[in-house]
């Protein structure tokens, strides 16, 4: 409790100081978060691409924190192979156009040595569009469409996040023989909604599910109520949801206006965090996926909240979620790995990073994590949660039901992945 | 609001020379100056949109918010044809020019006898719902996600084969498209067909009451100016290698205004060059030392359209009227907003 | 057989008529006057015999051809001409451009792209001498912005006489004029009239009666009287007016 | 056959105010007819009913009870654009009034007339001062020539105003408070004693300020 | 199958009567000022943002000195962000007007680009002071959960915002029919040259109807923000079917702008219920119909946009 | 009361007034005449601000109006009554007359006045103005004028449309006003009317002033009366 309220006062008090000094926070120097080293050698510099406007503003942000942190832990701990890491953000406004002039920018004229950040897999496509033309290593952390990994993979790019179908398979399988077998879909129609619906509708098939109907919705749909009042005529047993960011805000606040939340069953793929944050256990219903959660009962859990608490006293989500757990993770891998190869020529990075296992103890997760050499797509513990109807603080919104191992929810999507050969990737090392 | 009274024949005047000077060698001092070849590509695309559409805008004086629609037509238009028929770079471009015209054509029927205000509402209209379908149409556009993967093709000429693979290569293509645009553009704009649009944006009753088929002209250079829409759209997708569907929004459509307005569409040819450079230049000079440049460039537009609607190529005119004026005798000030 | 000739002419907009019925003709080589009270209905007249607005009913014969309801850029084509009581100039041109993008000879090289006007002596000789009709060769590279108020109503004038029409029609040509610049603008008219058939809209009866051959008197969408300027001026109402009598 | 060129047949029109219990506020009564071309004048104080009455005549209001029938034809029952065929109100613009349209338009007549059978001219502008009152008398006349009944709506203002109706018309109508009165010439006209408080002393050719000024 | 289109009827009603809510201020600044306003949705956004400011305490406002009132129950509160809110937008909607002045008398296209501009720094200023990740807006427990009738459930905090739709634009009704200020502006719109005649200060009238129509634009983003969500691109989505509400009903009609909100509503949620992805197209396709066959809209009378 | 001074006014680029001068004194009534479209109105509009002149200078009650604004102009007390009566339609006729309704230095009139003046008046108060006629829209616009508690009412054309009863009425309401020290210029078609109401006249020709006199001079001068006025 008390804990909320420090932060809320610190974030209120920014908000003061920027109001006050007409908006001063923003329209400061953009953040190079330059740390130059004592020693003359030339810092590892990565350049970020989290979104902060747009459609998924709020979730770039909390991923910059997470990858910002872990940089700032090596920084601490006196840099990789003896370098500074220095790192460049710019804002990639939720925008492929804007994504792939950014990734230009920082590899042409800020010459990065890596790149890292995506929510939405039209901008990540983008982005990864030009990496692979520079042969720049491309961590992205947070979009989970199953194509990120699949048909649009590509050798220098490594994708952090669950895919939709890693989490349509972990929730599906119980949900047919716990709600029953009248389904409905409704997903966000580009293609990371289109993509996990499929996925979701076959696993719904494989288990016996009836599909009902299954409604496209456009990106930006501000107004749920023709489609709430369909489902509400249907009166499914299940609604399966594969929608995102704002758009899934709106849609579960006028779900639960509607008196939807509890009736039929809501399957949601997975929940972001910052989607969720501040707006109560209540926002949080149905079943859904996540890769983490900030009480999940493993060694390590508190200690790295608390680190997070310390670095951002001031933000308006106080404590992590998997958003910013997979910023974190990536990026502290990717520099693990740095400093494992003793160089940034990408061909050894990208070497070193292909089947890479991670052990479950060091990812505060349930199980290894591997990182698939085929389609560079993390293979990591799924968990099942559902709204937690006795919180243990104003932020323990989840109740975790279940995990699932990574072997047991592979995703199909990821065998349509033909990663471009070593040699068709060009080299890549800013030294 | 006037161009220049002075009057030309020449294909190739002074400024076109600069100009082509100066672009021709951005590759070489783009890096020196802190910026990047990227950047360079996507600055030449958008002038030649911004050129094509100040047909319309400082021209004629139809004030089109919807223009974003037809760049992105062009864009999928590279890419469809790319995937769907022949890899070709030439047969590309064709496409997506020919297919981008024809919408326009569709669209400019409904347009061509409307004015003003209600010029520009009925344009925000047709970009939103080109807007929408491309959003929807997945099949064909990839939606949200946009068409993947498009190739930067090599230009061929019978044997000869160039890479546009290169930032730099591709640069010197869009240049050279830019190069022959100016010249056919230059020419056009002094032509007989030139001086009419310019007259129907002064009074375009008196245009028809001196033996112009007002509609039909009007028709004509919607057509034009969206054919080089879909050209810079081609090309752009060639940049982007890819082709998404952002561009197409009002935000844009909107966006391309304010570049042509800014730099001086209204009383000069090379009105939107100047805007298309300062706009982005702004974007990423400005947007290196605060997040929040598009309010300075927001004011800047806000001031410019209250005191100064004639843009840049407007001050400087101005700039260099009082120079000459010093000399010879002073004039008034013709400054006050007009139609 | 008249040049010009309108029949039956209607006209409404909306609810309400506008012209009921105008039966008008004008000879070659004449200058025909039309006139009437305000709001009688003389612009609306004019627009629909100018083709800007289509007649609801009725006919226009231009030297024996049915023109009714041509748009104006084909009615210009075949020879008719007009100038407006508002100004309706090219403010951004010269006086010069402002003839020559009015020439024929211009319009008809409108598809090529490549022809440069300026380069093109003999409409620039052309649009020379129209200037020299309406008394501004002085003027042609000012902007017609610049120019004086009376200059530009000669200068609207010229651009409908750029057409090349063989019959002109002028819209209240004095409107805003002094008494100089009236008496400047009779002889204008006086001069054209040699070459051109004109007809001429004007409030300004007592101009009228002194330039015009025959007048039509348009009230309540209808022409209620048609004469010489001697038979209306024998009308004792008239004569009862001050008609000629101030200044 | 021989209808006759106007007939106003018993011809009602009320206003009343309020919704539930009305109150009658107007009420204007009119019935008579008019067989051949003549040139009617038309008075009567303002808010008398003469602009209803016009209104009435030409369609563009409907009444309460009765009818107006122009050339045998019932002009209510003619299409709206085509009532001005039979009979057209030449008026100030700012005096249409604008009235709801019940039936459509392709369940009426149609006129059969291209030029206006009936031509009221409501205050026509006569101004002295720039000799078109010649013209326009002129063309009354012609009007009436040409077979068309005109009615001619004027507020005596002048000596000559009565002067002119005097020489021009052939009867008149004489509206008061809804009612209408009727005189064959000039002369009975102005014996009527409404008419006479109506011009006050523009008939005693004394001041119009009744001897109190000047 | 009649029986099932019933509730979305009713939805498109409902939603109808918002979009003529969204439309009104949009419509009063035309008809008086004939300036087509394109900052009326970030005009819309900040009423949005200035109710959460006074509704949520995480709204950016310093919460140490506000504490007590965040103390107030939610239903005063809300009343106070109904208030706050359209007069923050009203307030930066009568800046505008001031920079709006120079426009007047000229082509209309300056007012156009002038407010694309405000609508440009406007949105960088909310995103400035509130960044841009989403708000919510909460509201009283009164108004919000569901609401039952038969078997079926409808959201009770739209029915609350289509009656409150409904009481707006019958208090604006009353207001430009039965008070003086609205029968001042009423005359401004009709003739400006007659009422400047009368002794009326045009300037300050239209500073005041600017701000009046900003304002209830930020009365519409009240409403609509828990609905929308609040985030600094909101107004993007207001201001597009304000405008075609506009066009539809025809410039300067009230009841025309009325009832092309309710068309468009139920269009859109007919559309919506089934045909999903093409609802948002639908508004346009019927803007398209009915303005190639009346070009001035339902009810429009000849206006300054055809110029 | 107020004095005009060779005044230039422009429509646009044209041109309707070249150099009119004329003056009002307090309590004055001041003709002015002319056939139509010389520039009456156009003088009437450049004393209200409407069209204000570009050279030459206007000065009301000691003021100098010829750069004010309208409303300013107006508050100094000036009715109008302009000849094509200006009603809104949109709202009723009590709204009309309300929103005409202010105070000034000068003598301020009741509704129960215009009443008196016009007696047909109260009896339109709450029907909608566009279903008026002609001659019930100028009592409307006349009161609306003298409700504003006018120094100086412009009246143009006051007795077009109205019965002669009424135009008596209204000739009357000048002589009352000219009594309670209120100034009048009043342009007519009905020139013998106004003539016999007013102390000076003034006869414009082509945008000037091309006779100026007593009106009792007008009058009794027939031949004059004739060649300026056609009566």
């Amino acid at each position: 409790m008390s804990r909320v309220k420090q932060s809320r006062r610190g974030f209120l008090k920014t908000a003061l100081g920027s109001g006050v000094a007409g908006g001063a926070a923003l329209f400061g120097p953009w953040k190079h978060n330059r740390v130059y080293a004592a020693a003359s050698d030339k810092p590892i510099k990565i350049g970020l691409t989290h979104d902060a406007s747009g459609q998924f503003a709020n979730s770039g942000q909390a991923e910059k924190r997470g990858t910002e942190m872990a940089i700032a832990e090596f920084n601490e701990k006196g840099g990789v192979l003896g370098r500074k890491i220095e790192s460049v953000w710019m804002d990639t406004e939720t925008n492929p156009q804007t994504g792939t002039r950014v990734a230009e920018r920082m590899i042409t004229r800020e010459n990065v040595h890596f790149l890292a950040g995506a929510i939405q897999s039209g901008t990540a496509n983008a982005i990864s569009q030009v990496a692979q033309k520079y042969g720049c290593v491309y961590f992205n952390t947070n979009s989970s469409s199953p194509t990120e990994s699949g048909k649009n993979c590509h050798r220098v790019k490594f994708v952090w996040d669950g895919s939709g179908e890693n989490f349509s398979l972990a929730a599906a399988r119980n949900a047919i023989s716990t709600f029953g077998k009248n389904w409905f879909l409704v997903y966000n129609d580009y293609v990371w909604g289109q993509n996990t619906n499929d996925a979701t509708k076959k696993v719904a098939a494989k288990f016996g599910a009836n599909i009902m109907d299954e409604v496209a919705i456009p990106v930006g749909t501000r107004d749920w109520s023709s489609v709430l009042l369909k489902i509400q005529q249907a009166k499914p047993d299940v609604v399966a949801a594969a929608v995102g960011g704002d758009d899934f805000k709106v849609m579960r606040q006028q779900v639960s206006d509607m008196g939807l939340d509890r009736k039929p069953a809501w399957i949601n793929n997975q929940q972001d965090w910052p989607d969720v944050f501040g707006l109560g256990a209540d926002a949080a219903f149905g079943v859904f996926g996540t890769t983490w959660y900030h009480y999940l009962d493993l060694p390590g859990v508190s200690d790295f909240v608390k680190a997070y608490q310390e670095r951002y006293p001031v933000t308006r989500i106080s404590v992590p979620g998997n958003v910013t757990y997979n910023g974190y993770i990536a990026m502290r891998e990717l520099l693990r790995v740095v400093e494992e190869v003793g160089s940034t020529d990408n061909m050894k990075i990208i070497k070193a990073l292909e089947g890479r296992t991670m052990s479950a103890a060091d990812r505060m997760q349930h199980f290894d994590a591997v990182i698939d050499p085929a389609s560079h797509h993390v293979q990591q513990t799924i968990y099942l949660a559902e709204g937690n109807a006795a919180p243990k603080d104003d932020t323990d919104y989840f109740k975790i039901l279940s995990w699932s191992d990574p072997d047991a929810i592979r995703a199909s999507a990821d065998d349509s992945c033909s990663l471009e050969s070593y040699e068709a990737t060009p080299s890549y090392d800013q030294g | 609001m006037d161009y220049p009274t002075k009057q030309t024949k020449a294909w190739v005047t002074p400024q076109i020379v600069v100009a082509i000077v100066l672009f021709g060698t951005m590759p070489l001092w783009i890096e020196a100056v802190g910026l990047y070849q990227y950047l360079g590509v996507e600055v030449i695309i958008w002038m030649i949109f911004a050129l094509g559409y100040n047909l319309l805008l400082g021209y004629t004086g139809l004030p089109s918010f919807g223009h974003g629609a037809f760049f992105g037509i062009g864009a999928y238009a590279y890419g469809l044809a790319q995937f769907e028929v022949w890899p070709n770079l030439w047969f590309c471009l064709a496409a997506a020019v020919v297919v981008t015209a024809a919408f326009g054509a569709a669209t400019a029927l409904f347009l061509s006898h409307r004015r003003g205000i209600y010029f520009a509402l009925m344009s925000i209209a047709f970009g939103q719902i080109f807007f929408f379908i491309a959003s929807k149409w997945t099949d064909v556009t990839g939606g949200e996600d946009g068409l993947l993967d498009i190739q930067r093709l090599p230009v061929e000429f019978g044997a000869m084969s160039l890479s546009t693979r290169s930032n730099v290569e591709l640069y010197y293509l869009c240049f050279a498209l830019f190069c022959v645009l100016v010249i056919l553009l230059w020419r056009l704009t002094n032509s007989p067909y030139g001086r009419v649009l310019r007259a129907i944006k002064q009074n375009e009753m008196r245009v028809s009451f001196i033996g112009y088929k007002v509609s039909v002209i009007k028709w004509s250079v919607f057509t034009l100016s969206t054919a080089i829409a879909g050209l810079a759209g081609g090309l752009f997708a060639m940049a982007q290698e890819g082709a998404y569907i952002n561009i197409m929004s009002l935000q844009w459509s909107g966006t391309i205004v304010l570049m042509v307005l800014i730099g001086g569409g209204f009383v000069s040819f090379w009105g939107p060059v100047l805007g298309v450079i300062l706009y982005f230049v702004a974007r990423d000079v400005l947007g290196a030392y605060t997040e929040a440049w598009l309010l300075w460039f927001g004011l800047m537009f806000m001031l410019l359209v209250m005191f100064k609607p004639e843009g840049l190529a407007g001050m400087w005119r101005d700039l260099l009227g009082t120079l000459v004026t010093r000399k010879a005798e002073p004039k008034g000030n013709p400054a006050k907003v007009e139609g | 057989m008249a040049l010009f000739e309108a029949r039956h002419l209607h006209k409404r907009f909306g609810q309400q008529v506008v012209l009921e019925e105008i039966n008008l003709s004008f000879e070659e080589g004449r200058l025909s006057g039309i006139m009437g009270p305000n709001g009688a209905g003389k612009t609306t007249c004019f627009n629909v015999l100018t083709g800007r607005y289509k007649p609801d009913r009725g006919q226009v014969l231009f030297d024996g051809e049915d023109i009714t309801g041509s748009p104006p850029e084909k009615i210009v084509r075949r020879g008719i001409s007009r100038s407006f009581q508002i100004m309706n100039l090219f403010d951004e041109y010269t006086v010069l451009d402002n003839i020559v993008i009015a020439l024929p000879g211009i319009r008809k090289k409108l598809t090529n792209p490549m022809h440069a006007i300026d380069a093109d002596s003999e409409m620039q000789d052309r649009a020379m001498d129209i200037l020299d009709r309406v008394g501004l060769p002085g003027r042609a590279r000012t902007n017609s912005k610049s120019l004086s108020y009376g200059e530009r109503r000669a200068l609207e004038i010229g651009v409908a006489l750029a057409t090349e029409p063989r019959l002109l029609f002028v819209d209240e040509p004095t409107a805003g004029l002094g008494a100089d610049g009236t008496s400047r603008l009779a002889d204008l008219i006086q001069s054209l009239k040699e070459h051109t058939t004109i007809v001429m809209i004007e409030h300004d009866m007592q101009f009228l009666f002194d330039v015009a051959d025959k007048i039509s008197v348009i009230h309540w969408g209808q022409v209620i009287a048609e004469g010489t300027p001697d038979e209306l001026r024998a009308n004792p109402w008239v004569r009862r007016s001050n008609l000629g009598e101030l200044n | 056959m021989n209808a006759p060129m106007l007939h106003v047949d018993n011809l009602v029109k009320t206003y009343t105010k309020g919704a539930f219990r009305k109150q009658e506020t107007f009420r204007l009564e009119a019935d008579f007819r008019i067989d051949g071309p003549e040139i009617v004048g038309l008075m009567g104080p303002n808010g008398s009913g003469k602009t209803t009455l016009f209104e009435l005549m030409t369609g563009s209001n409907s009444p309460t009870g009765g009818k107006v029938v122009c050339a045998g034809r019932n002009i209510h029952n003619v299409r709206y654009d085509e009532r001005d065929r039979l009979a057209i109100h030449y008026h100030q613009s700012y005096q249409v009034r604008h009235f709801a349209r019940r039936k459509p338009a392709f369940m009426m007549d149609r006129a059969g007339s291209d030029y206006p059978l009936i031509h009221l001219f409501d205050e026509p502008q006569f101004n002295t001062q720039d000799g078109y009152i010649g013209f326009m008398l002129d063309f009354f006349r012609k009007l009436r020539a040409e077979n068309r009944l005109v009615f001619l709506c004027v507020h005596p203002n002048e000596r000559f105003h009565l002067d002119i109706l005097k020489e021009i018309c052939e009867r008149f109508i004489f509206v008061q408070k809804g009612t209408l009165h009727h005189a064959v010439d000039f002369e009975s006209l102005v014996a009527l004693q409404p008419v006479q408080a109506y011009l006050g002393n523009l008939l005693t050719e004394q001041s119009v300020l009744e001897g109190e000024g000047t | 199958m009649f029986y099932d289109l019933i509730p979305h009827l009713i939805n498109g009603v409902a939603l109808g009567l918002l979009f003529a809510l969204l439309a009104l201020g949009f419509m009063l600044i035309i008809g008086v000022m004939e300036v087509i306003n394109l900052a009326h949705g970030a005009l819309f956004t900040l009423g949005a943002y200035g109710a959460v400011v006074m509704m949520a305490p995480d709204g950016g406002f310093p919460y140490e000195f506000m504490q007590p009132y965040y103390d107030l129950p939610a239903i005063p509160r809300y009343v106070i962000a109904l208030i706050v809110g359209p007069l923050l937008a009203g307030v930066v909607g009568m800046g505008l007007e001031v920079c709006l002045r120079r426009t007047y008398g000229a082509d209309p296209l300056y007012g156009l680009l002038l407010t694309f501009g405000a609508a440009l720094v406007i949105e960088e200023v909310i995103r400035g002071i509130w960044g841009s990740s989403e708000y919510y807006l909460p509201t009283p427990k009164e108004i919000s959960g569901g609401f039952i009738f038969g078997d079926l459930i409808y959201s009770t905090y739209r029915i609350y915002a289509a009656i409150f739709a409904s009481v707006m634009i019958g208090m604006l009704w009353l207001f430009l029919n039965k008070t003086p200020y609205g029968a001042v502006i009423k005359a401004g719109a009709h003739d400006s040259e007659m009422v400047r005649a009368l002794g009326y200060n045009l300037k300050v009238l239209r500073l005041l109807v600017f701000g009046f129509g900003a304002a209830l634009a930020g009365v519409a983003g009240v409403i609509m923000a828990p609905i929308w969500g609040v985030r600094p691109v909101v107004g993007v989505d207001a201001v597009i079917p304000a405008f075609v509400v506009i066009v539809l009903g025809g410039v300067g009609s009230f009841w025309g702008a009325v009832s092309a909100g309710l068309m468009v509503g139920i269009v859109v949620a007919l559309t919506a219920a089934f045909l999903t992805d093409w609802s948002l197209l639908s508004m346009y396709l019927l803007l398209l119909l009915v303005v190639t066959f009346r070009s001035r809209g339902l009810a429009g009378k000849a206006s300054v946009l055809e110029a | 009361m107020l004095q005009v001074d060779n005044i230039q006014t422009y429509y646009g680029e044209t041109q309707a007034l070249f150099g009119t001068s004329l003056s009002v004194g307090e309590g004055e009534v001041v003709a002015l005449l002319g056939a139509n479209g010389v520039g009456k109105t156009t003088t009437i509009r450049s004393i209200l601000g409407l069209t204000p002149p570009q050279t030459g200078r206007i000065a009301f009650d000691g003021t100098d109006i010829s750069s004010m604004q309208t409303h300013d102009i107006v508050n100094l007390g000036i009715g109008w009554v302009p000849d094509d009566r200006r009603i809104f339609p949109t709202l009723k006729v009590d709204q009309n007359l309300a929103i005409g309704r202010r105070k000034s230095r000068f003598r301020s009139w009741s509704l129960d006045e215009m009443f008196e003046i016009f007696s047909a008046l109260e009896h339109l108060m709450h029907r909608d103005s566009e279903n008026l006629s002609g001659g019930e829209m100028q009592m409307v616009a006349i009161s609306r004028a003298l409700l504003g508690s006018p120094g100086l009412v412009l009246f143009d054309e006051p007795s077009q449309g109205l019965a002669p009863k009424i135009v008596q009425d209204v000739m009357k309401t000048i002589r009352r006003l000219k009594a309670e020290g209120i100034s009048v210029l009043v342009v007519e078609q009905n020139a013998l009317a106004a003539l016999e109401v007013s102390d000076r006249v003034y006869v414009m020709a082509h945008g000037r002033i091309v006779h100026e006199g007593p009106a009792q001079d007008l009058l009794n001068d027939d031949v004059l009366r004739e060649r300026l006025l056609g009566v």
